[in-house]
């Protein structure tokens, strides 16, 4: 096999493992925008507030502590202790689950009913102060986020050794095998098993069901006696859980720090390509985004157009691709009428 | 008590279709104007121009052009960077290859520029909606920015991809470059400000404002009564993009003076614009104004107050920035989701009863 | 093959002109479903045209098709004699023909006044540039096609919420705004859609009225689509009956009334 | 347009500002947004020297010293309205720790008379003092660094590369693209072979760059980068297994910010320095006493020691010394920022005056003059050891090619002093 090919061939494979990640923040766009028609803006900033949090309660911070410090003249940093990983993101999950409350309480249940823009707005200006509330929180500092579930067996970084040597024999003497991120197959195993709980939790469980009535019909399912509240503080949790599961690989990858809630922007191209509404929608836009860039930043962007094409390739993709099909991926064609 | 339009009447509808058809308006209008041209030039020095004024008063051109487009006619923008930065590399090109020519010839053209490129990333507007455009335009931000900063012929060749603004004037008077007058530069934007928004009031009390916003409440019912959607988003880009690109070519070349289209034109810049006309107001050339001052004024106040007055550190301030306009923007859209000019108005309509409400 | 000087005169007197527009064997589909099927009727000129049909029957979409929001698979209009191509739905309405909808369209973000100025669209052509001037020919033009507006909001009596936002009018006035919005451009065919649905016995009384008045005052060819028998058959000079998107009966109120298809598929069987 | 009245009103009680008598050094900082974390230490580093100062010497001069922080978030439009609510201050000196908000000072400043220092960033072709009267960069700027790596490569490989294959990965942005020129200039004389490989903002994605790179398998890898693009692409280094020791990052991509997160692996890491790393020296003794004990050092007062905290108080300390020339020049303590201006002109840091700072060796001997902005250009060469967590200087300042740079920064200048209408030369 020549090179060329098995290059393309590896380039493929890494852009289906970063769609995997992007498909994983589109998720969480979904499953809001699905159950109360809300477009999430602060779906990213959730991921960095959620990442932000756990590793502050792995590393055992004082939340506010540069805050109380200005304020009273303290110097606290550190409880000094270290939290086991399981406990710390049972703690996160839980925090999660209380902004959502929060978010439901003092947010959308004053928003009831007004048009989607202004729901949209609204997230904005959550994305807003959680921002700031996670800055004030956790402090603006890069922080590094280890997650071990038993001493020694941590999130893994690196290429994987096995895949590149079992493929190391293809190519001839400069290649070295398919590289890919060990990081990224467990982020795309944990992709897969979400999505698959999710959907089993929508299918099988009397929430869920209630969760689909809801994203169907609103005025129906509360007929029925779904508590619409109740519905849309467990999507907030989940698409909660989601970003915290979104921050931990990218934060993972990258580090936790601010620019983590940009990987919104990356998953708004795959939002276009799937649909708001469409779970298989967003793995497979995300896929498709992810590998649709890549090659053409090896193929095209890189040797002729002086590379950096990622960004803004994913967004002509998608957008060339609703001009063509404005229904989406998974969208029944359009019948207008009036 | 003054505020009344009993005893006004308007026979004809000239007169009734004027901006402010109640006089008490009309006279504060007058007011302002008097104020803005006759008062604050002479007021006026670098810290109030360079912090707070050019950036009310550009932001407010980018306000009124996205209006236009996403309050009027019902496309939601994203591209605002971008089309900006359209507008300044436009001015750039312009500055630079005539050196000669009046600063506002070349604002004004960077305008046109910018409102053919707007109309060129609007087509896809006719086949895709709602928040699908909004995510559609990004794909707008993103390429011209890569663009900018890519073909080294927008930025005539130097080393890092920055453009600097020379040193240009209009009938003599220094317009750009460090040795501007606070008031020239001042003056300046003021009438592209003000020019800007009566033309956006003429041309949404108009026949076209009206075909926008037929578009924005129901397209098809629109195109049923004889709108062209093609032409009339088409004429919603163009108009829009001209404001932007007039707003861009006044940012890079009279307020900043340098940028790097990265930077001054990223996806923050497209998200500040829209943030602006969504808090002051959608469909509104007032709310435009509103909206500019509130994200202009209130991270300048904050600061003010924070770090001057409390002395509190910069970033804990900073942060509670972020925490207070979140809170707020929520806060709004709580209290009244259509905006400052509605909160505005509703104010008006009570002050026109007061004190006998009934 | 169109008569174009033939005409009748009505029970009432009226003097009813030549063919205005006539579909030819009209055939829509969606899909697999056969909306229309080969449908061929005509309107003349100064009638009240009638389309009934039980739900279901195909008569909205018959009229989306004659407003240019569908095209017909198979078939052909005439408008004014001459086939006509297939058009934008606007450049129908530039021809002359405006409409109101089943389910209000009206632009709910405008005053009354400017919807029925909206209405007045087709007429407007200053560019532009004059438009962002304002002075001169844009006032000019406002104002004189405000005068044309003002005038078909005296007619219809609304004067008092002319500068009323839409969003905040009850449904009956709603009706009355849409249908002046469409009689604010003048047109020479006004396609009604069941211009009186959901309507109390007053307020159908007030619209029929209103029919009546702008068919007399402004001679305009009307094709509307009614479910009260009753209203339809007072109303119309004419009426096509279509049932599962066929057409099984044409002609005056008294002929469809004695039309035996015409009572078993509607008003006998599926009254509602 | 309603909104004027309020702001006329506060337009009056904030225009009369008092005429301070201290020496105020602005600085603007960003302990927010993208870039915090190297943001943080620098802005404690130049604050804690100056605190420092305060305490131990009474100021400069007997003068006492003011640091205004200002929050810019690296943006540009917070930058301008940071300087001008602290230039009426009295500012002596703008150290804006950033490349976009340096080039938009520069004209600003010239006109009002306020000097820029940049250190080791901004517009390179400020050297040239005869057209930027007003701006420094000594002592070192990007095509010094550019051309140090490039000479440190050369030592490497016994001053032969000729057919090495060398990448840039850089920031795809003013500050990133600095080095292109300079390395296609040596490219040249040298014969080796430069891959450019850009990395847009904020570089959270570099999976593309990095398997180009081990496609290519170039010699040696040269980064630009700047916030969580450095670790990132360290952490994609480590990834592919790229040899940590042919990987070297500019001043800018060598903290320990950007090494941690990839941990051992990161360990040979190389990055280009213009002063000294690490706490060894003297003058921590009295930044523990005089600052830390007392209770006011600057931010959380946990990043001393860190390389971009030596950077900030190896900036403030510069500028302190320029206002004690600038002090003995004019023989007066209460010097304005045109006699800051001639301090900063007649700098001269000797191996005798530092190791009196308590910062013996901490940078390279260097002397200003009006046509030379730039101080000498000496770059050296810091390796990171990541058991010990600490950042090791392996090979001493040395000289680049001046003769490139000078043609460089003579043609880039020449340019801007055309465009507008400088008459260069020294008053």
């Amino acid at each position: 096999m020549s090179e060329a090919f098995l290059y393309t061939v590896e380039v493929f494979l890494n852009g289906l493992m970063a769609g995997v990640l992007y498909a994983l923040v589109a998720l969480g766009f979904v499953l809001i925008y699905k159950a109360s028609g809300i477009f999430n803006f602060a779906q990213g900033v959730m991921a960095l507030f959620a990442a932000m949090t756990l590793v502050g309660f792995q590393n055992g911070q004082v939340p506010f502590a540069h805050l109380i410090n200005a304020t009273f003249g303290l110097h606290v940093t550190n409880f000094g202790w270290n939290l086991h990983s399981v406990v710390a993101v049972f703690l996160t999950v839980l925090v999660m689950i209380l902004l959502a409350w929060a978010v439901q309480r003092f947010v959308f249940r004053h928003l009831v009913g007004q048009e989607p823009i202004i729901l949209f707005m609204a997230t904005i200006g959550l994305a807003y102060f959680l921002e700031g509330l996670a800055d004030l929180m956790w402090g603006s500092e890069i922080k590094t986020l280890d997650l071990c579930w038993s001493a020694g067996h941590c999130l893994p970084q690196g290429g994987n050794f096995w895949i590149e040597d079992m493929t190391a024999g293809l190519g001839g003497e400069g290649f070295y095998g398919f590289f890919i991120d060990s990081l990224d197959i467990v982020a795309a195993v944990v992709a897969m098993v979400l999505v698959a709980a999710l959907v089993a939790f929508a299918q099988y469980t009397k929430q869920g069901r209630a969760m689909r009535a809801v994203a169907d019909d609103h005025q129906a399912a509360l007929s029925v006696g779904v508590s619409l509240n109740f519905i849309w503080i467990l999507v907030w949790s989940l698409a909660g859980f989601v970003a915290l599961v979104a921050g931990i690989m990218w934060g993972a990858k990258s580090g936790v720090q601010f620019s983590l809630s940009l990987i919104a922007l990356k998953a708004l191209p795959v939002l276009m390509l799937g649909g708001f509404t469409s779970i298989p929608g967003a793995i497979v836009g995300g896929l498709i985004i992810g590998v649709g860039e890549k090659l053409f930043e090896f193929l095209i962007g890189a040797p002729f157009l002086g590379g950096a094409t990622e960004n803004w390739f994913a967004y002509m993709l998608a957008l060339l691709f609703l001009v063509f099909r404005p229904q989406g991926l998974f969208g029944e064609k359009i019948i207008e009428r009036v | 008590m003054f505020y009344r339009e009993a005893g006004e009447f308007r026979t004809t509808y000239k007169e009734d279709s004027q901006t402010f058809p109640i006089r008490f308006d009309r006279w504060r209008y007058y007011f302002v104007l008097f104020v803005a041209i006759c008062v604050i030039p002479f007021m006026v020095n670098d810290y109030w121009v360079n912090s707070i004024f050019l950036p009310f008063l550009i932001y407010a051109i980018a306000a009124i052009g996205l209006n236009i487009l996403v309050g009027y006619c019902g496309q939601v923008s994203l591209g605002t960077g971008g089309f900006m930065a359209v507008g300044a590399y436009a001015c750039y090109k312009l500055m630079t290859a005539f050196p000669d020519v009046s600063m506002f010839i070349h604002v004004i053209l960077a305008g046109v520029i910018t409102a053919g490129v707007g109309m060129l990333f609007g087509l896809p507007s006719l086949r895709i909606k709602g928040f699908y455009l909004a995510v559609a335009t990004l794909a707008a931000q993103f390429f011209l920015v890569w663009l900018f900063n890519r073909v080294p012929w927008f930025y005539n060749y130097s080393a890092s991809g920055q453009i600097n603004a020379p040193e240009r004037d209009t009938f003599g008077i220094l317009i750009t470059g460090p040795n501007t007058e606070a008031w020239a530069t001042y003056v300046f934007c003021l009438i592209f400000t003000v020019v800007s928004a009566i033309i956006a009031r003429n041309l949404t009390r108009g026949s076209v404002g009206r075909k926008w916003m037929a578009i924005r409440d129901m397209d098809i019912a629109a195109e049923i009564i004889g709108v062209n959607p093609l032409t009339a988003k088409l004429s919603a880009f163009a108009i829009s993009s001209f404001f932007v690109g007039i707003s861009g070519a006044l940012f890079f070349s009279v307020y900043l003076g340098a940028v790097e289209v990265g930077e001054a034109f990223g996806i923050n810049k497209s998200f500040l614009v829209l943030f602006m006309i969504i808090i002051g107001g959608l469909g509104s050339i007032f709310g435009s104004f509103a909206g500019a001052a509130f994200l202009v004024l209130l991270p300048v106040a904050l600061k003010v107050v924070g770090v001057d007055w409390l002395g509190w550190p910069t970033d804990i301030v900073a942060h509670l920035q972020l925490v207070i306009v979140g809170a707020l923007i929520i806060v709004f859209l709580i209290a009244e989701p259509h905006g400052i000019a509605q909160l505005w108005r509703v104010t008006k309509e009570k002050l026109r009863l007061w004190p006998f409400p009934h | 093959m169109l008569d174009q000087a033939d005409g009748y005169t009505t029970a009432d007197g009226r003097k009813i002109g030549p063919v205005v527009m006539e579909m030819k064997n009209i055939t829509l589909r969606f899909g697999g479903v056969e909306a229309i099927k080969d449908i061929s009727f005509d309107i003349r000129e100064g009638e009240i045209r009638a389309i009934i049909g039980p739900n279901g029957a195909g008569k909205s979409s018959m009229l989306n098709v004659i407003s240019g929001f569908y095209v017909p698979q198979e078939g052909q209009v005439f408008y004014q004699g001459q086939p006509r191509p297939p058009m934008k739905p606007f450049q129908v309405a530039r021809q002359g023909i405006a409409r109101t909808f089943q389910n209000i369209a009206l632009f709910e973000g405008m005053t009354v006044l400017d919807n029925v100025m909206t209405g007045r669209l087709t007429h407007m052509q200053t560019g532009l540039f004059w438009q962002s001037m304002w002075k001169g020919k844009a006032e000019e033009e406002e104002t004189a096609n405000r005068e044309v507006a003002e005038k078909i909001i005296d007619f219809l009596e609304i004067q008092a919420i002319r500068k009323t936002p839409v969003a905040r009018l009850p449904y009956g006035l709603k009706k009355r705004v849409e249908l002046a919005r469409a009689l604010a451009a003048e047109p020479s065919l006004l396609l009604l859609d069941e211009p009186m649905a959901g309507m109390n016995v007053e307020e159908k009384e007030d619209m029929s009225r209103f029919i009546l008045d702008v068919n007399d005052e402004f001679g305009t060819t009307i094709a509307l689509i009614e479910h009260d028998m009753g209203v339809v058959m007072d109303l119309s000079d004419r009426v096509v009956v279509m049932d599962y998107g066929k057409k099984i009966g044409d002609g005056t109120p008294d002929e469809v009334r004695n039309n035996q298809d015409v009572i078993d598929a509607y008003l006998g069987v599926a009254h509602d | 347009m309603k909104m004027k009245f309020a702001t006329m009103a506060v337009a009056a009680v904030m225009a009369a500002g008092p005429v301070m008598a201290d020496l105020v050094f602005p600085s603007l900082s960003y302990r927010t947004g993208p870039y915090a974390a190297s943001g943080i230490p620098f802005a404690d580093g130049y604050a804690d020297y100056f605190t420092l100062l305060n305490e131990r010497d009474g100021g400069i001069g007997g003068a006492k010293i003011r640091v205004p922080e200002c929050e810019t978030g690296y943006n540009t439009e917070k930058g301008v309205e940071c300087y001008e609510s602290t230039k009426g201050e009295g500012a002596l000196v703008y150290q804006p720790l950033s490349t976009g908000i340096t080039y938009q000072l520069i004209p600003k400043a010239t006109a009002d008379g306020i000097p820029i220092h940049s250190m080791g960033y901004g517009r390179t072709s400020a050297a040239n003092g005869k057209v930027f009267r007003d701006v420094f960069n000594y002592p070192a700027n990007y095509w010094d660094g550019a051309s140090g790596a490039i000479n440190y490569l050369l030592d490497e490989n016994g001053d032969d590369i000729k057919g090495k294959k060398i990448a840039l990965v850089y920031h795809n942005s003013a500050y990133g693209k600095e080095p292109i020129r300079t390395l296609e200039e040596l490219q040249k004389t040298h014969g080796f072979e430069l891959t450019l490989l850009p990395v847009d903002h904020p570089g959270q994605e570099q999976k593309s760059q990095w398997l180009q790179i081990r496609r290519e398998k170039p010699d040696y890898v040269i980064m630009w980068g700047w916030g969580v693009m450095n670790q990132v692409a360290i952490q994609e280094a480590v990834n592919i297994r790229y040899p940590m020791e042919n990987f070297i990052g500019v001043w800018w991509s060598g903290s320990e910010a950007d090494v941690i997160p990839a941990g051992a692996a990161a360990n040979g890491y190389k990055a280009l320095t213009f002063h000294g790393v690490g706490k060894d020296y003297p003058i921590y003794d009295d930044i523990q006493k005089y600052v830390v004990d007392t209770g006011k050092a600057a931010g959380a007062g946990d990043q001393i020691g860190t390389v971009q905290y030596n950077r900030g108080m190896y900036a403030a300390m510069l500028a302190a010394e320029a206002a004690k020339t600038a002090q003995e020049i004019h023989g007066t303590p209460d010097i304005d920022a045109k006699m800051m201006r001639d301090g900063m002109e007649a700098l001269e840091i000797t191996e005798a005056k530092m190791a009196a700072l308590g910062l013996p060796n901490f940078g390279p001997e260097f002397k200003v003059s009006c046509e030379e902005h730039g101080g000498p250009g000496l770059v050296g060469v810091t390796q990171w050891d990541a058991a010990a967590g600490t950042w090791n200087v392996i090979s001493d300042y040395k000289p680049t090619d001046r003769e490139l740079i000078s043609r460089l920064v003579a043609e880039d200048s020449a340019a801007y002093a055309a465009e507008n209408n400088i008459e260069p030369g020294c008053n």
